[in-house]
């Protein structure tokens, strides 16, 4: 053995000794709220959720806290909520997507086109505009993994491209409501309401739950969403690890785009008709952004829940109905939503640090 | 503790190139590593060692040669494919997620499902014996108590974090176990603990590839070392007939071994 | 208060008509003690803000509901929500699609207001109109409504044939120089007359989505000292705007009268909160014509018109 | 000297060998034009704007090479541009900001209020305007050293305030370009023009190129620059080698907030009259984000230089014009210039793989 | 070599407590060091070695404690006042910015400018000078011959940037040089220039406190071993009067030294 010198086989005396010792949490309540909060980020954003929800019923009273009103913050948001499930998805692999609102729109206008002007019986459409989303999504995912270019710009291009390939199809004209109704109320389908126990839902509120709970389940107990996970974590690692960050980051973007075109299925079922000029279109992905952010996922990727996504998209939902409600003016209430974006996140990041 | 080294090798490159843009990180490298043995891999920071590593583990495709394993070619598009014939590898910069846990980590790539419809339909994994794997390699190999298996990885010591990749490789590792710079940032304690690993899985009859800058580590246990220079191997000694004091002069080119011409 | 309460709900609260509306609906809703909501879309064309804002209005158990609608099909379904909870709904500035969707309609006729501004243009040109160059400084890309409305009215008035009668952009009429897209501000009228000048200097009427996008317009004719030779047309009549008729930059403005419907809208809410009486349409019409009237100090032959001075004791800001 | 073992010593013999070599580049055409790309990352979207001119310059031939057509693209690019150097400082930081066209549009309403409503003299009105900006960048800056949130939120957040309190302030009244010509002539000082060589320019332009030239120099030649571009590099890292991250952050954010007041001012230059609806406080954000990623600066900091933002500017502005002029109609503009946005960062890519 | 280490110390501290959340990295650790002595740190994975350091530089705060600066108690919140005092640290992390200039990174923070009103009104950067005083340090030092002192630090490999920042550090350390593991992840040749380097430093009379988990080292050129466990200094060595295997057994508390109680 050479001139090895075994000055350190004296650490093998005492090879009993532990290697490093994990200090046992102090499991009093507090401690076990400590080990909840790291567990499950998305804890805080509900929090904050509950809290905005009792401030608003104090001010408001039992006018706020009726099955309608609680229900109706559910159909206001399952647009936003579902995209803002998809744009979780992407964020969480260190991406973000622009284009989301744009492609729900598109989507729903190639649904309602196929029907009206090709005559398409809706029960096809729908797969139709579905598969169109994914394609959109796999081109923006295609750019990203093999191009490599970023996410940011790949998705502000198709955005606008989208947006105009959808008014310039669309030839602006809004399909009404009452053609979808008479001819293809399949199209409407998610607008289908069911009463609960008082409170009114319809199949769109529905949809937006299971996909929320599906991908919750998804990302957190499949090998696949370990792996987007990963990726997001730091791709060079995910990839030299065994992950085939090409396939992953694909898959992630077509089921992105899948996701959006069942937004702009719901689309259809919540206001009825197919308007090419829907606004979601245009500021969707803000506000998409802007759930997932106040739901607590980080937007460097690998960090937070889908559940917190959802959250965020509750309590920006839960702000404007008990703002609109409690007659703010229109202004008032995007400057309180301002404050409420940053203040969130304050929050957040306090409630993280003194818990550390 | 030495063996005979004749008969096929494991693993085998003949004429790796591999160039970044102007630099030539691989210069038609050969290579072997025979059954059972521990093969060091020395050389200057820069020669090109982890670069002929990511060759063999498929983390990088060489520009022009061939690799052999059990004499058959193989090419590996991924390291997947290399893992996919026991091939494991424990890259420089450890390829672990930070935010997912020790078990996570340990079986990225290679998720274990439930058995039955869960698995099967819902793809579930099978978390429980994930973990129970994990904490048993971690202890079996000696190499850590960890209370707690889902902790991120991200929690842990530099050393910590060591430990885990190489128990990652030590535990999947079938046919080659490839293990680049181990010990670099870890303590006395810590590094003997990878030593003796590294001869436990040696005596599992698994071939190890050794890369360590520590020479008396390097002379310790390795059963011959290859002297990397310049991109290629420049030859293969035998710590019992060198001292480390011949292997540092080789390897810096401060004298040049036997039958060996050095380049101009 | 006891008055009841309403709720009014614009297209944009950026846009000063719509500001004006809001005032106007204010200070009526003030004298009647009434409760007053408003709420806006966030940019032009926002159907979806307007479909919560309605929603809410159920929520909180108002009266009436004054609507200038965004989409004028597309929020049907909501306001049919909205009068299915026994809540009046009048439609303003806009009729909704199909008009009767709403309880009544207060509007003023966009479609009429480019047209006489077009009649204007055409009479002003005289012979010249046959060779005109026109440009068209439009809403926004997504083709709100009411742009394509007054859009398309001004050809008619022009005498452009308007090839379909619910976009621009596919009229093959070489006059025409294009089309560019303004948001309806000064910003947007200035780039896009600056675009269109690029494409043909020589541009000699300029039709304009509604007075800011003229202002911008006129700089941008004003920086290639063009000001003076050509004809820039709008719609709607805001106090700035007549302003403007007066100083030269606009040669004429169709004027409509938001703050009129707002509180005639307000009035009916009150009485329907009162006694469930609903208001009536005007004389021979399925609305109540809130009327639009031309403003300009060179009236021409055969379109009817009122002076600058008129349109200031009637202007809305 | 204990037990140590000398067989170190080996490696003195030789000293005086090289520790590292590098190879000289191949010093051809090639090869100077490789080492011009690695220092100077600007000349990447300088080649797509001369590229993108002569395309045009083909199709339109003379009109568009007239002085008219090219210095009206730098007339429509002044407030984008400003703008595109003002998110460039942040995007150096590894920052973003979404409030930089609402602190603008605001700005502008403040000199236009404070002359028109409070009497204030033009003079000073628009250093208040600048102050204000200046102010607002001091919150953006705080939010993000001290209280740590991401910039992409406080900035999100910020632009929702700051809109809002724009249309509450201004009371959406647009101050007419006649009145502030007879009145307060200053605030549209830099609307004034002056002609060279057949081409009319405005001070406003000249403003944009001399904000751009002096943050060039600054970030180039000054300690302040490199300590820019280190916290934006690893702002860990930075702050341990001596950097004083807070204020670097705060100096960037307050400088930006500046620049932006700049652009308000530009901004009534251009348009003759102030209007709180001005389109650049809701899109503003993303033209000028635009800009920066067309120039090459990379959104995770660090990396690119100002030269190449404003030469993204002048590449949408080309773009535009060229296609307006071309007689595309808006949507298809809209459409072309997402694929164009995709199209120049791939090309950008490609460039610098070929020359690596 | 070794010489007396009486009198004032250089820097001092005193019962140091650092927490981070629920682990305490310092638990009323002192520290002393001599004039112009090289003092090792050795210690475990974990022991606190770095966060020790990085509260003599400035780059914590301790929660509690003292620093005293030849007797004189300071207190540093940056790691720029500790520069200001004279004191340079190569932290474990290294602390350069990637995509900048090796001269830029070796004066980050203290750069100089260009004489008169380029420099005092315009603050212009003096390149020329910071270049030439950047290649003169790097060669000076024997440390290596880089080409372009212009060339982005991310295009150096690993050993080159531990060279620059050591580099760094005794170019402008004028009373005491920290190097944290600055030899981790050096070859052969690149750990003995930077011991080498280490020596010359400490012949113009500033001390040096150097971490390192390579025992041969840093018996060879230690005058005292501070040895470092659980967060406080268990002891002082000569390494002159125990060995290594002292020194090993001390620091993973194998034994204990003479006169100090193991905690239970
Ligand atoms: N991804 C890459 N891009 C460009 N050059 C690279 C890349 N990876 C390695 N190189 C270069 O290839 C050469 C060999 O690098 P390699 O990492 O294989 O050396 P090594 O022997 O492992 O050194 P060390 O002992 O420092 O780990 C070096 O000059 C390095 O700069
Ligand atoms: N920023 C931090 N946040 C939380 N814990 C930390 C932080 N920095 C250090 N620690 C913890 O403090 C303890 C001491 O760490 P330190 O880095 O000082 O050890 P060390 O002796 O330098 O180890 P090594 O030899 O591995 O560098 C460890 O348990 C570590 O996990
Ligand atoms: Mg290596
Ligand atoms: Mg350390």
């Amino acid at each position: 053995m050479a001139e090895a010198d075994r000055y350190e086989d004296v650490v093998r005396t005492r090879s009993d000794e532990k290697f490093a010792e994990f200090e046992d949490t102090g499991k009093g309540l507090w401690g076990r709220f400590h080990e909840l909060l790291h567990t499950t980020p998305a804890i805080v954003p509900l929090i904050v959720l509950l809290a905005a929800c009792i401030v608003f019923g104090l001010i408001l009273g039992s006018k706020f806290f009726s099955p309608f009103a609680l229900t109706l913050i559910l159909q206001q948001v399952q647009i936003v909520g579902v995209l803002a499930a998809a744009q979780a998805l992407i964020i969480l692999t260190a991406g973000i997507d622009l284009s989301v609102g744009a492609v729900a729109v598109l989507c729903s206008v190639i649904m309602g086109q196929f029907t009206f002007r090709y005559g398409v019986p809706a029960v096809l459409s729908v797969p139709i505009g579905l598969a169109c989303g994914t394609a959109i999504g796999a081109v923006n995912g295609w750019l990203v993994s093999k191009v490599k270019l970023p996410p940011f710009i790949v998705t502000l291009g198709m955005w606008q491209i989208v947006l105009a390939v959808n008014y310039l199809y669309s030839a602006n004209e809004t399909i009404r409501a009452q053609d979808i109704e008479a001819q293809a109320p399949f199209l409407q389908f998610l607008g289908t309401k069911f009463n609960l126990g008082g409170a009114v839902f319809t199949f769109g509120v529905v949809l937006m739950l299971i996909v929320v709970l599906v991908l919750a389940y998804v990302l957190r107990s499949t090998a696949w969403g370990r792996h987007v996970y990963a990726v997001g974590d730091d791709p060079e690692a995910a990839q030299l690890a065994g992950v085939d960050r090409h396939r992953t980051i694909m898959s992630v973007y077509m089921l992105v785009g899948f996701i959006c075109g069942l937004a702009g299925w719901v689309m259809i079922g919540r206001f009825g008709s197919v308007s090419p000029s829907a606004t979601t279109g245009v500021i969707g992905n803000i506000q998409a952004i802007t759930a997932v952010v106040i739901g607590g996922i980080s937007l460097f990727g690998g960090r937070g829940s889908i559940l917190g996504a959802f959250f965020g998209a509750l309590i920006v939902g839960v702000f404007e109905l008990g703002l609109r409600m409690a007659g703010a003016d229109p202004q008032w209430t995007y400057l309180l939503i301002g404050v409420l974006i940053i203040a969130a996140v304050t929050v957040d990041q306090w409630i993280r640090k003194v818990t550390a | 503790m030495s063996k005979d080294t004749q008969g096929t090798p494991v693993l085998e490159a003949r004429g790796l190139v591999k160039r970044y843009g102007k630099v030539t990180a691989l210069d038609h490298c050969d290579f072997d590593l025979q059954p059972g043995e521990i093969l060091a891999v020395i050389g200057d920071n820069g020669a090109g060692k982890s670069t002929l590593i990511k060759a063999l583990s498929g983390a990088i495709q060489p520009n022009a040669g061939e690799i052999l394993l059990e004499g058959r070619p193989v090419s590996f598009a991924s390291p997947n494919d290399a893992r996919a014939e026991g091939i494991e590898t424990v890259y420089q910069t450890l390829a672990m997620s930070p935010a997912l846990s020790i078990a996570d980590n340990m079986f990225m790539g290679r998720e274990l499902r439930m058995p039955g419809l869960m698995g099967q339909v819902f793809r579930k994994l099978d978390r429980k014996r994930m973990e129970d794997f994990s904490r048993q390699k971690l202890s079996e190999l000696g190499l850590m108590t960890i209370q707690n298996i889902n902790q991120p990885v991200e929690t842990l010591s530099g050393g910590q974090r060591q430990g885990v990749a190489v128990a990652r490789a030590a535990a999947f590792g079938s046919r080659v176990v490839i293990l680049d710079e181990p010990t670099a940032a870890l303590g006395v304690k810590e590094s003997r603990r990878v030593l003796d690993l590294i001869q436990e899985v040696r005596a599992r009859g698994i071939p190890i590839i050794l890369i360590s800058h520590n020479m008396p580590h390097v002379f310790e246990v390795a059963d011959r070392v290859h002297i990397h220079r310049l991109g290629k191997r420049l030859c293969v000694i035998d710590p019992k007939d060198h001292t480390m004091s011949d292997a540092v002069a080789y390897m810096t080119g401060a004298s040049v071994p036997e039958g060996v011409a050095e380049p101009a | 208060q006891d008055g009841g309460s309403a709720c009014l709900i614009t297209k944009t609260d950026t846009n000063p008509f719509f500001v004006k509306m809001r005032e106007g609906a204010a200070a009526k809703a003030e004298e009647l003690g009434m409760t007053l909501n408003s709420y806006a879309g966030k940019v032009d064309g926002d159907n979806e803000s307007q479909v919560a804002a309605i929603e809410t209005c159920i929520a909180n158990g108002a009266d009436g509901i004054l609507i200038t609608a965004s989409s004028t099909s597309a929020i049907v379904p909501s306001v049919q929500q909205a009068r299915d909870a026994g809540i009046l709904v009048i439609a303003l500035d806009t009729p909704l699609d199909p008009i009767d969707a709403a309880d009544m309609t207060f509007a003023t006729d966009n479609f009429l207001a480019g047209e006489l501004i077009g009649q204007w243009a055409a009479a002003k040109l005289g012979d010249a109109a046959a060779d005109a160059r026109v440009a068209f400084l439009d809403l926004d890309v997504s083709q709100p409504t009411v742009g394509v409305l007054r859009d398309q009215g001004f050809m008619q008035g022009f005498g452009i044939d308007l090839a379909d009668r619910n976009k621009w952009g596919d009229e093959d009429d070489s006059r025409i120089v294009g089309h560019d897209v303004t948001q309806g501000n000064e910003e947007g009228g200035r780039k896009a007359m600056e675009n269109l000048l690029a494409t043909d200097p020589m541009i000699n009427v300029v039709y304009t989505i509604n007075e800011p996008a003229a202002a911008g317009a006129y700089e941008a004719l004003k920086a290639i000292g063009r000001e003076n030779d050509v004809l820039i047309v709008s719609v709607d009549g805001g106090c700035p705007g007549v302003q403007n008729i007066a100083d030269g930059v606009i040669g004429a403005t169709s004027q409509q009268y938001p703050l009129l419907m707002a509180s005639k809208g307000i009035e009916a809410i009150a009485a329907f909160a009162k006694d469930g009486s609903k208001p009536e349409a005007t004389e021979g019409k399925n609305f109540f014509d809130t009327g639009v009237k031309l403003v300009t100090d060179q009236p021409v032959e055969g379109v009817e018109s009122i002076s600058v001075d008129e349109g200031k004791d009637l202007c809305w800001g």
